[in-house]
């Protein structure tokens, strides 16, 4: 365990992913000092598919954690003691690449006879067998590929839609491909009706009962941080801090990725951020439910303690 | 103190011929001895079942009763000294208290001196051989084996080496094995001729003028030493 | 022999099982952490079959590479130990390649290749070659003095006899190597599979890894022992057959 | 000696970029498949200095994994090398271990030690040792009668006697076979970084490889490739002064 | 047909002991000679400087005229043949057509028929060392430089190959080097006595009976040479 004896106040946060635009506001948080100013020392760390930031919780490596719903779902599952305190996407950013002039697609019955990306195992398969059931289409009417590290196949055009996730990679890999004089699209399943959560804060549920101050404090700093990451007014500061924790993009990409994280993280006035889509969760627990990734269902609503669960969502 | 080999049968593994069949010898009470026969005939077998160390996959029957006898050492010209230390640190590493003086006097005899700080693989053949030989002697032993562990040396080192040994252990047993027939026949006590299996007995006796220094040989005897030596085999 | 390595894998698997079972209890963990005995039981009896036919899908994949590796690693090791500017530079050549991660040149194995069995065997063999290249290239470089010197003497050398000549001195080395390094052919597909297929154990790792599921890995990686404990054994045992048949005397170097 | 080899890896990395941009010019291949010469250019202009930062960070970690490769896969040989159960049991346990890609055992890595140095440090070694205990293995498994029958014969064979004797005699093996898995450690830590760090090139290369930059993929292996050979140039340079002091005969086995 | 030594210094690299300093000599036509001297003085030395397979590392100086002498081959006792043929196998890889007959007659005298089909390693050492020397026999050379190459083989056979040696090759040079002073003295035409660098000349000739099958030598002839290579050693 950190030095948490000496000050109780430094704990560590650790992401789901390597510090990017999608963790804009944890790192706005951070650099503008809101955590300092809350009385937290915050140790902010890259996660990765083998750091789940789930497991750190539990093994009192971490106090706060940034993880994908089904993650949370499933660890809820199999009796993990989390608790959500904060949705930082309100839409889910994962979505598919295409290219338009070959492949058109205006409604999901175009996905038939379609090659489509999915990672076998990740969230992305189950969303897009979702909407594939929900759109009538059987398995076998389409051809799923299985995704790896590089887009090759994409590229080759081998595959026809390819799973990415818009805010991060999309100015990136769209970027290339548009230099090259090719067009793109976007096939976003939440506007087809599915609704599912990614990236959430999580504490564990011993942190909530035994120090709820700490959670408070830390959920107000990051969420003044977040508020402040995506104000417009605040863009060049923020793409410099992040352009700070994340050297390896370029700062007009990061200027075009916050842009689109922007319209994940805030899509609504109305809806604060943060703000805990419980239906959101209800559906993304009952495709996972439905696709046998859980025996039963978790009753999901009994691990959201954010601020503003339930906040009314907009009729679209 | 003897050794008494007893109906003994020997095959080399993957091999149908018999290197022994039925052969029976009694080697009695200490002696330098010498194994003696034309290459290929069988001494070095002879030399490790006596040593105990036969091939695994050799088949063998017989027995070996011994008396007064508990280590019996084989030594063979090929042996060579790991290249990490000297000679000289070499023997300091395997030689008892007891023995310190005598590895003084053999190293100065064999010749060795002017190499002892050398590193076994700068030595010459029969440096090497010396080497080899000297660091066996300096052991605990009853009865030790020398399988043409001499060979590379010339021979007027050699006769000093024998006849050191020879004042340095009179109760001990020595089995030399060399192909020099003048030389069995002048040092050795008994020379065990070890013929073809076809030829029985398979060893035959013959005994040398056992030379200690003292008194040359005349011409005739050794000889007829020889002589007989060659008749035997 | 072959119950014998079985029976030690077994021991080694339950050892490392029950490790990892206690650090559960004594930390407290929950089964999302490490899963409990019941829940591993389950897996196995859920998935024992399915990941059976797994493994030994990608034992084939496995074993295939392992040819080519072995070819490879020769013949890189062939030409890297002749003492020559080409032989030094093929050397340096087969290093530095080696020293790239697969996931990094793997974009570059899909362009030139595509995906089919062909890459995965590719990676495959580049991960398992290389320990037996560094084998080989040990043994081809070390003259062996007092065989090769009559013909070296008489002008018979060839290109190939000294490669021959060390190569049978070092027989038993070599075939403790080759053996050895099964589990890297193994290993190897188990990456390759993990990056590129959707066939093998490997995939099927990847899944459960994207599921954070320990449960259906520990059975994985149950049926890779028992696969490479298998192949391990039947090099093993042919090793000692090839040795019986050369002749190599047991005693070692004479 | 070092300028041979740098010399030699420019040529080898010139080589395959040109093989690179000839398949993506008579494929016609667009840029974001293989980047044109110009970005590859523009991403070594810009990212130089900072990738050579992280290959020199990863150079030290992997200098460190592989110094503690070389123990434990000494420590492992020495056991596994020797006949008994225990020996045979060790040997397995290690092989079976190595049969396990990383990739599955990295979740188990970290509960168990967090993701420090440590975690980092582990995976390269573990990576890294097994080649050379294979070698080591194959070494020290292989009596040298004509050296060992002294000892055994007068009782005075110790433990550790025979293990001398092999490492001695199999020196200049041993030498190449260490030297050259200084790559593999290099690769192991970029592994690690790969999976566990967020320092290195590995971390780098696996930004790279998220957002689909085959040039700065193509910047960090040549970085690599240019500390590799510096790492190598290191230790084959200490291998040949080392058997000068140790006086092995160039002439091979004596 | 001659070799010429002149002026010949050498040292062993790590060493500063001169093995040869300022030594020369003359070699002239064909004959079967010996290098005779005590172990260690150099004859291995000098064979190899001989052949031109003197040590790297070594120091030498000083030059080796040939003439009417194209192949000179250097043999010794430690050498092996790969295990992967038996003895006939590798004797027919590497004979000559024109050897045919030679090698026939060699494996005949020197008593390997037995064996023929054994792999090297089942040999014993006396048949690894004819088994060995056979194979240079069948070569084309103008020297052969046999470095104890029979020192492992029993007299009777030895008498044989050399015997045979001889009248197979009448217009080569040998140089024989051995340890057995009887051997030499019989066998040899011309007897190269090695001596330390202190005593000059340093290679000191010797005449032998050079004993070619017909004529025994004589008790007295021989002990006669034997004296000479005695004192001149
Ligand atoms: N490992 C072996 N396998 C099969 N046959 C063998 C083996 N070793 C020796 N032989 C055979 O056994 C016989 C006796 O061999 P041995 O080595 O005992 O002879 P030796 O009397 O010592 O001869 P030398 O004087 O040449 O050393 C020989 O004919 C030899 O070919
Ligand atoms: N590689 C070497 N490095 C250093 N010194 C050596 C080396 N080889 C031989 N010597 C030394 O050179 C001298 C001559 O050695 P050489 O082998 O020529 O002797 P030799 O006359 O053949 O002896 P032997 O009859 O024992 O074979 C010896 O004193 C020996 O110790
Ligand atoms: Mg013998
Ligand atoms: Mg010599």
């Amino acid at each position: 365990a950190y030095c948490r004896d000496r000050n109780p106040h430094k704990i560590t946060y650790r992401l789901k992913w390597i510090l990017n635009t999608s963790s804009a506001g944890d790192i706005y948080a951070d650099a503008a000092g809101y955590f300092a100013q809350n009385g937290l020392d915050v140790q902010i760390r890259p996660g990765g598919p083998e750091r789940d930031p789930i497991k750190e919780l539990e093994l009192g490596r971490a106090e706060f954690g940034v993880a994908s719903a089904d993650q949370i779902i499933r660890a809820l599952s199999k009796g993990a003691d989390i608790v959500v305190v904060y949705q930082l996407f309100q839409i889910n950013p994962l979505q598919w690449i295409y290219r338009p002039d070959k492949t058109l697609i205006e409604n999901p019955r175009d996905l038939m006879g379609k090659t489509i990306g999915i990672t076998h195992g990740g969230i992305d398969e189950n969303i897009m067998k979702a909407l594939l059931a929900k759109s009538g289409i059987k398995l076998s009417e389409v051809e799923l590929y299985s995704v790896r590290y590089d887009f090759t196949p994409f590229y080759q055009a081998r595959v026809d839609l390819w799973p990415i996730y818009r805010n991060a990679q999309g100015p990136v890999i769209g970027a290339r491909l548009e230099e090259a004089g090719e067009k793109i699209a976007y096939f976003n399943p939440d506007k087809h009706g599915i609704h599912t959560v990614a990236n959430s804060v999580i504490t564990s549920g011993k942190i909530l009962r035994t120090r709820p101050e700490l959670v408070d404090q830390f959920i107000h700093a990051l969420h003044r941080g977040w508020e402040a990451a995506m104000e417009p007014s605040n863009t060049e500061k923020t793409i410099a801090m992040i352009y700070q924790a994340d050297k390896n993009t370029p700062a007009e990409t990061i200027k075009k990725q916050l842009e689109l994280t922007r319209a994940f993280v805030k899509p609504y006035a109305q809806i604060p951020i943060g703000a805990i889509d419980a239906s959101a969760w209800r559906q993304t627990e009952k495709i996972m439910t439905d696709q046998k990734l859980i025996d039963k269902p978790v009753g999901i609503d009994q691990f959201l303690r954010g601020t503003f669960v339930n906040a009314k969502k907009p009729q679209r | 103190m003897h050794i008494n080999l007893n109906a003994i049968d020997f095959r080399h593994g993957k091999t149908d011929t018999r290197v022994f069949e039925n052969t029976s010898y009694r080697i009695d009470g200490p002696g330098f001895n010498a194994l003696f026969g034309p290459s290929g005939v069988g001494k070095t077998t002879l030399a490790k079942i006596i040593a105990g160390k036969a091939d695994h996959n050799s088949r063998f029957s017989g027995s070996i009763d011994k008396e007064g006898i508990s280590v019996i050492l084989y030594t063979y010209n090929l042996e060579r000294l790991p290249n990490w230390y000297s000679i000289e640190e070499h023997f300091r590493a395997v030689c008892p208290a007891s023995a310190k003086k005598l590895l003084n006097e053999l190293t100065e005899i064999s010749g060795l001196k002017p190499v002892i700080n050398s590193r076994f693989s700068r030595l010459s053949l029969g440096q090497q051989n010396r080497a080899n030989l000297i660091r066996y002697l300096i052991q605990d032993f009853d009865v030790l084996i020398m399988d043409e562990s001499l060979a590379n040396v010339d021979e007027i080192t050699k006769q000093k080496i024998i006849l050191k040994i020879k004042s340095a252990f009179p109760d001990k047993i020595f089995l030399y094995i060399s192909h020099n027939v003048v030389e069995v026949a002048k040092f050795c006590k008994e020379i065990l001729v070890i013929r073809r299996p076809e030829r029985l007995p398979q060893i035959k006796k013959v005994s040398g003028f056992d030379f200690a220094g003292e008194r040359e040989p005349g011409q005739g005897r050794l000889e007829h030493i020889m002589l007989e030596i060659m008749n035997a085999s | 022999m072959l119950h014998k390595r079985i029976y030690q894998f077994l021991i080694i698997y339950f050892l490392g099982l029950s490790a990892l079972f206690i650090v559960k209890y004594s930390l407290e963990l929950s089964d999302y952490v490490i899963p409990s005995p019941a829940e591993v039981w389950s897996a196995a009896r859920q998935y024992f079959f399915s990941f059976f036919i797994n493994s030994v899908n990608t034992l084939c994949v496995a074993i295939l590479g392992h040819m080519i590796s072995i070819c490879l690693a020769t013949a890189v090791a062939i030409i890297g130990s002749k003492t020559n500017w080409i032989g030094s530079f093929i050397k340096i050549g087969a290093y530095n390649i080696q020293a790239y991660p697969i996931v990094a040149v793997a974009p570059i194995i899909f362009i030139l290749f595509g995906d089919g069995l062909s890459s995965r065997l590719l990676i495959t063999a580049m991960i398992c070659y290389f320990p037996l290249l560094l084998s080989f290239i040990g043994v081809f470089s070390e003259p062996v003095a007092h065989i090769e010197h009559f013909y070296n003497s008489t002008g018979q050398m060839t290109w190939w006899l000294p490669i021959k000549i060390r190569l049978f001195e070092n027989i038993s080395k070599l075939i403790t190597v080759i053996s050895g390094s099964a589990t890297v052919a193994m290993v190897g597909t188990i990456v390759a599979e993990f990056i590129a297929a959707d066939a093998g154990i490997g995939y099927r790792i990847r899944i459960a890894l994207y599921q954070s599921d320990l449960a259906k890995i520990l059975v994985a990686l149950f049926l890779i022992g028992i696969c490479t404990s298998l192949y391990l054994f039947v090099l093993e045992y042919s090793g000692t057959r090839i040795k019986k048949k050369l002749d190599i005397p047991a005693e070692g170097s004479q």
